[in-house]
């Protein structure tokens, strides 16, 4: 499976935002059921990360974090080798090493992903100037939360890309929640998107669960890039829906505010404007459905067939 | 006697501790969410959430430590100490000094680390060496519940920084967590087991493999002693070599790797100081010179264990 | 000698800022001429550091950092101690174990100075927290350069304090250099202040050269700050008049740039307005400038005169 | 032979190295402006002033590395690299690993430390042994100058992460730089000087010292061997152990502190695997435990002195 290119049509969306949400639960119910390792999923955030990463261009490269199953798989990555590098077996992405927390897939362009929060925002303009200095195409999308924001890296990172015009769309997924601590008891202010300005960087924000507004607001945004060579900070407000690492019981969420983010839910969002709109019927979406479902299947019967790396593996890769 | 996780007795040793001197705080990313209890008992002026940033994190503890309060912060796993080096090594290790004593600073650091979880060298780093080669600084790092307990109160009484290291595989272990526990120090090894012809020197969740290599080293006829060093900065010399002076022979175990860890200095010191009665080679068995992987059958291969303690004794043994 | 008190008359602000002057100039000609170590002289900054400093009370805690010399001076430092340190000597505010870069002297209130860049902005919280906590009077002020305002630690630290409301002055010594690296090439925009509205927090800029601006803008911050118990950042606009550290022949600064600043030198400019307002006169001004020089002579011989610390120092105030 | 100093081998290094590859990059907080003529001679793009803000650099380094750029970075004083530990440690030093192959780090960072400069502990604090005690990185830090421009050009072409640490009170002392230096690797001791009745190991500036220290030895008749150890990790075990067993003493020379320092892993490493042919105990002379002072007295004593060294040598042939 390669890298995965998108008209930008609702079903399109729509598939690619199904395949995540099955695959995230499906890990979590691995994980309560048959002790899979934990994973942090992104279950809500869907919109947020399909809506980028279907704007890209096959040259655009990706650097994300311990929340990147949605970007990878948005990508195009196959279910079945992420959900073996879950499980720390021979068939995943990097071969069981990193397991869930920092999956790359250089195939795919996604490139150096680093469960150290904020440590992408480190990484990301060093690829951006090797982008700018060996002449290449792509832009440098680099994905992290609104924890990541209260690293002091965040700053480092926009300031650097803005002082040395480096071609990367930062994109914070501002899902409210850092771990177990609520983003309002980390900043005064709600808006991450603002601290672009002082380093003289555009910016926008976008509510993330509406999944053709970031789409749009994305393509605007990496078209500007394009152009301009220079860095764009774009903001997608949404919600963490399940824990932060399986399993979480989610106690510690005020349940009004954990209501209210379900009403807005990305999916069934889409799927309702699709109906009215005539793009799909009722029965399309449940074949729709029932398709992620299948993939989900494959992947796990995939992954639980794959071996565990040999014991010689502990010792390779450590040099090149 | 009360069985409880380790994680409990942590607790324990926070709730004494905060509700014996006011000016302990604690702080940290989710602290106040998943100690609530503490919240509750103390307030949420002393139990604090912060921001997701692990300097400033550290670097408040310093100034508050300096000015006087006795913080003590979690900063969750060790890599993520990676972002706070500079405030503990160059602020709270160094400024006492530097300002010609006019500072202290008593605060106390927490941070897991160790295999058992499957989340790869990112969360899972051995880095307690790094503070042991860094002035100013003490590194404690507990094998059994009652040292979690004690040692942690005496951490946060400690006038120092203290680098307290919470090995991941013990933490929801449970044991006997002993009543009227003695009040203890930060610097002195434990004998834990009394032997005649070889030495296993260890530490945190490794202190368990000895005891247990040690159980079956004595069914073979070999008698082992068992040292836990407790204290990696300042270490208990005296202890360790009065060890090796009387077995004439040491196997020193980790899960660090080998390279410049807490092995090496054991080492050395046995190198310099017990070489007359060093009847065979000092042995290390630590962890490898490599990130530690994630996959369960490597994250397993990377530990040391009971079967290669015990062979390494036995060829000492000659 | 004490915590030095100032009623704001100019010929005290003057007084304070001709010592530094001269304690600068002469550490300078030490270094040149007796190979004595050598310091971050803030020549050209005395006016930024003496209207903060003066604006201060007794209770109120200093932060610094490398290019500590006019805030220690300021706030009424002995100049032999301060030299003895800079040449290692047991008299020496921190018995010689220091040097230059990193002198706190606790009996005035100046805490903690670090020659890490941005060391001081890492601490500041914790002061502002005990402050907060022990219910202590005392505003804590932080100075630090433009250069400490790229590292990450300057967000961090303004984020905390807006978040816990700590009594924190945030004074940013806008000198335009970092090192041998001008401002410019390090940030697009010009505005340092510009930082604090993102995090929540209030800020002023003011011409860093006008003692009387910036001593009348500094209260203005500290009173709100003693009212409110929140931060504020101030960004003093200067110019390092000398080199980065001693000896530099500048070779790298642009002349006219140079030589635009010395135009601003704040001495002369405050001198000027004090003539012509009939506050001083020609031979009054003599006076205090042989006055602030005799004062250094007195320094330079006690610091000759002290010590160099005995052999065990070395191990000494490692622990406590 | 051209007589120069030290920072001038390492130009002619970065130039000839700037010369040969176009991906070579310098980035650094004044890089540019102290070495305009790399400027003039390869462009602004390639040789960058940076904010200061260390982490980001060596961030940068370690992005740009992995996608085709092969950049140096200067982070001036060691005690900065507490800010960059996160890049250095936990993406350069194992994303390797943990992708599983996928990328590899080819990039220099180059800091100063030691003694020399008076400038106290935040600037001069030798923190080498923690980056040895890094999995994935390699640690050099020469003592000559031929190795200076020798291994950084090995360095820079090392397809790995080198940290390449630079002796302050090396950096303007001049020698006489060798003409067709030949090509170096990272990886290899240097026997400095033969002998048989002891090893002195060290490296950077002690390594002068050893040197003085076997004069001194020679004329009072002890025969000592100086092994420069030039790369500390990986170390090159065979040239130690080789020379120990050849002489059966040793004294590990370095200014680090003593705790978890490399010398602790020269001291384990023959404990384990020279034990036989040691006929006295092994004697580290190192820096204390102490963060160093600036005065002038104190900054000396830190420092291993010549006389120390042949003390210990006299008092291990008995
Ligand atoms: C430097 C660092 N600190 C702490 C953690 C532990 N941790 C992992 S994810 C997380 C929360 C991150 O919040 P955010 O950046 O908003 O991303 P989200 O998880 O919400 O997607 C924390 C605290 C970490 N991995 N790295
Ligand atoms: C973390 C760190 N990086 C680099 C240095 C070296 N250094 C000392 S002062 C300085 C420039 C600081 O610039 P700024 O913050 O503007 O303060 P200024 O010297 O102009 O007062 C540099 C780079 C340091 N001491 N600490
Ligand atoms: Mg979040
Ligand atoms: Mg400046």
């Amino acid at each position: 499976m390669g890298i995965r290119r998108y008209e930008g049509r609702p079903d399109e969306l729509l598939q690619a935002m199904l395949l995540i949400r099955h695959y995230e639960e499906r890990t979590a119910a691995l994980q309560a059921e048959s002790g899979v390792p934990g994973t942090c999923t992104a279950v809500g955030q869907e919109a947020a990360a399909v809506g980028v990463v279907s704007a890209l261009d096959e040259h655009d490269l990706i650097l994300t974090n311990h929340r990147s199953a949605g970007h990878l798989l948005a990508r195009g990555a196959d279910p079945g080798r992420m959900l073996a590098e879950v499980m720390g077996r021979r068939g995943g992405y990097c071969g069981g090493k990193s397991g869930s927390l920092h999956i790359s897939a250089k195939e795919l362009g996604v490139v150096l992903t680093s469960t150290i929060v904020g440590g992408e925002l480190a990484l990301a303009t060093g690829v951006g100037l090797s982008q700018k200095m060996l002449r290449r195409q792509g832009v440098v999308v680099c994905f992290f939360g609104d924890g990541a924001a209260c690293e002091g890296r965040f700053h480092e990172s926009l300031n650097l890309a803005a002082v040395w015009q480096l071609p990367i769309l930062y994109v914070c997924e501002n899902n409210q929640w850092q771990a177990f601590v609520h983003r309002r008891e980390t900043m005064v202010n709600d808006s991450i998107a603002a601290f672009a300005a002082p380093h003289g960087i555009d910016s926008a924000a976008v509510d993330g669960n509406d999944v053709m507004a970031v789409r749009a607001v994305a393509t605007e945004a990496l078209d500007a890039i394009r152009v301009s060579g220079r860095p764009f900070l774009l903001e997608t407000r949404t919600y963490r829906l399940r824990g932060h690492f399986e399993p979480d019981d989610q106690s510690y969420v005020d349940p009004a505010e954990l209501a209210s983010w379900r009403q807005r839910d990305p999916l069934p969002r889409l799927q309702a404007r699709m109906l009215e709109s005539g793009q799909v019927t009722a029965a399309g979406l449940t074949d729709m459905d029932a398709d992620a479902r299948r993939q989900i299947d494959t992947a796990v019967a995939f992954a639980v067939d794959s071996p565990f790396p040999d014991a010689d593996a502990l010792l390779t890769d450590v040099y090149a | 006697m009360a069985h409880m996780t380790v994680q409990e007795a942590i607790d324990q040793a926070l709730q004494e501790e905060m509700a014996r001197d006011p000016s302990v705080i604690l702080m940290g990313e989710g602290v106040a969410t998943k100690r609530r209890h503490l919240v509750d008992a103390f307030g949420e002026e002393r139990v604090r959430n912060t921001p997701l940033a692990e300097g400033i994190i550290a670097g408040t503890a310093v100034g508050a430590a300096a000015t006087g309060l006795r913080p003590v912060i979690d900063l969750l796993f060790a890599p993520f100490l990676t972002l706070a080096m500079d405030e503990l090594v160059n602020s709270a290790g160094k400024l006492r000094y530097l300002s010609g004593g006019q500072f202290s600073f008593p605060l106390v650091v927490i941070a897991m680390t160790g295999a058992g979880w499957c989340v790869g060298a990112q969360h899972n780093h051995n880095v307690e060496a790094w503070f042991a080669h860094a002035p100013g600084l003490k590194v404690v790092m507990p094998s059994c519940i009652d040292d979690f307990k004690g040692l942690l109160k005496a951490a946060i009484r400690d006038d120092n920084p203290v680098l307290f290291f919470v090995d991941i595989g013990l933490v929801y272990s449970t044991a006997d967590l002993s009543e009227d526990l003695p009040d203890m120090s930060v610097g002195q090894a434990a004998v834990r087991r009394s032997g005649e012809d070889v030495t296993l020197i260890s530490y945190a969740k490794t202190g368990g493999v000895c005891e247990q290599a040690a159980q079956s080293l004595a069914s073979q006829g070999i008698s082992a002693e068992v040292v836990d060093l407790r204290t990696l900065s300042p270490l208990d010399e005296k202890t360790i070599v009065a060890s090796v002076r009387k077995t004439g022979r040491a196997v020193i175990v980790h899960e660090a790797s080998r390279s410049c860890g807490v092995g090496a200095e054991v080492a050395a010191i046995l190198a310099e100081h017990a070489h007359g009665a060093l009847r065979a080679p000092v042995v290390r068995i630590a962890g490898p010179d490599v990130p530690a992987p994630a996959s369960y059958p490597l994250e397993q291969a990377f530990v040391p264990q009971v079967d290669a303690v015990v062979g390494a004794a036995r060829r000492l043994m000659g």
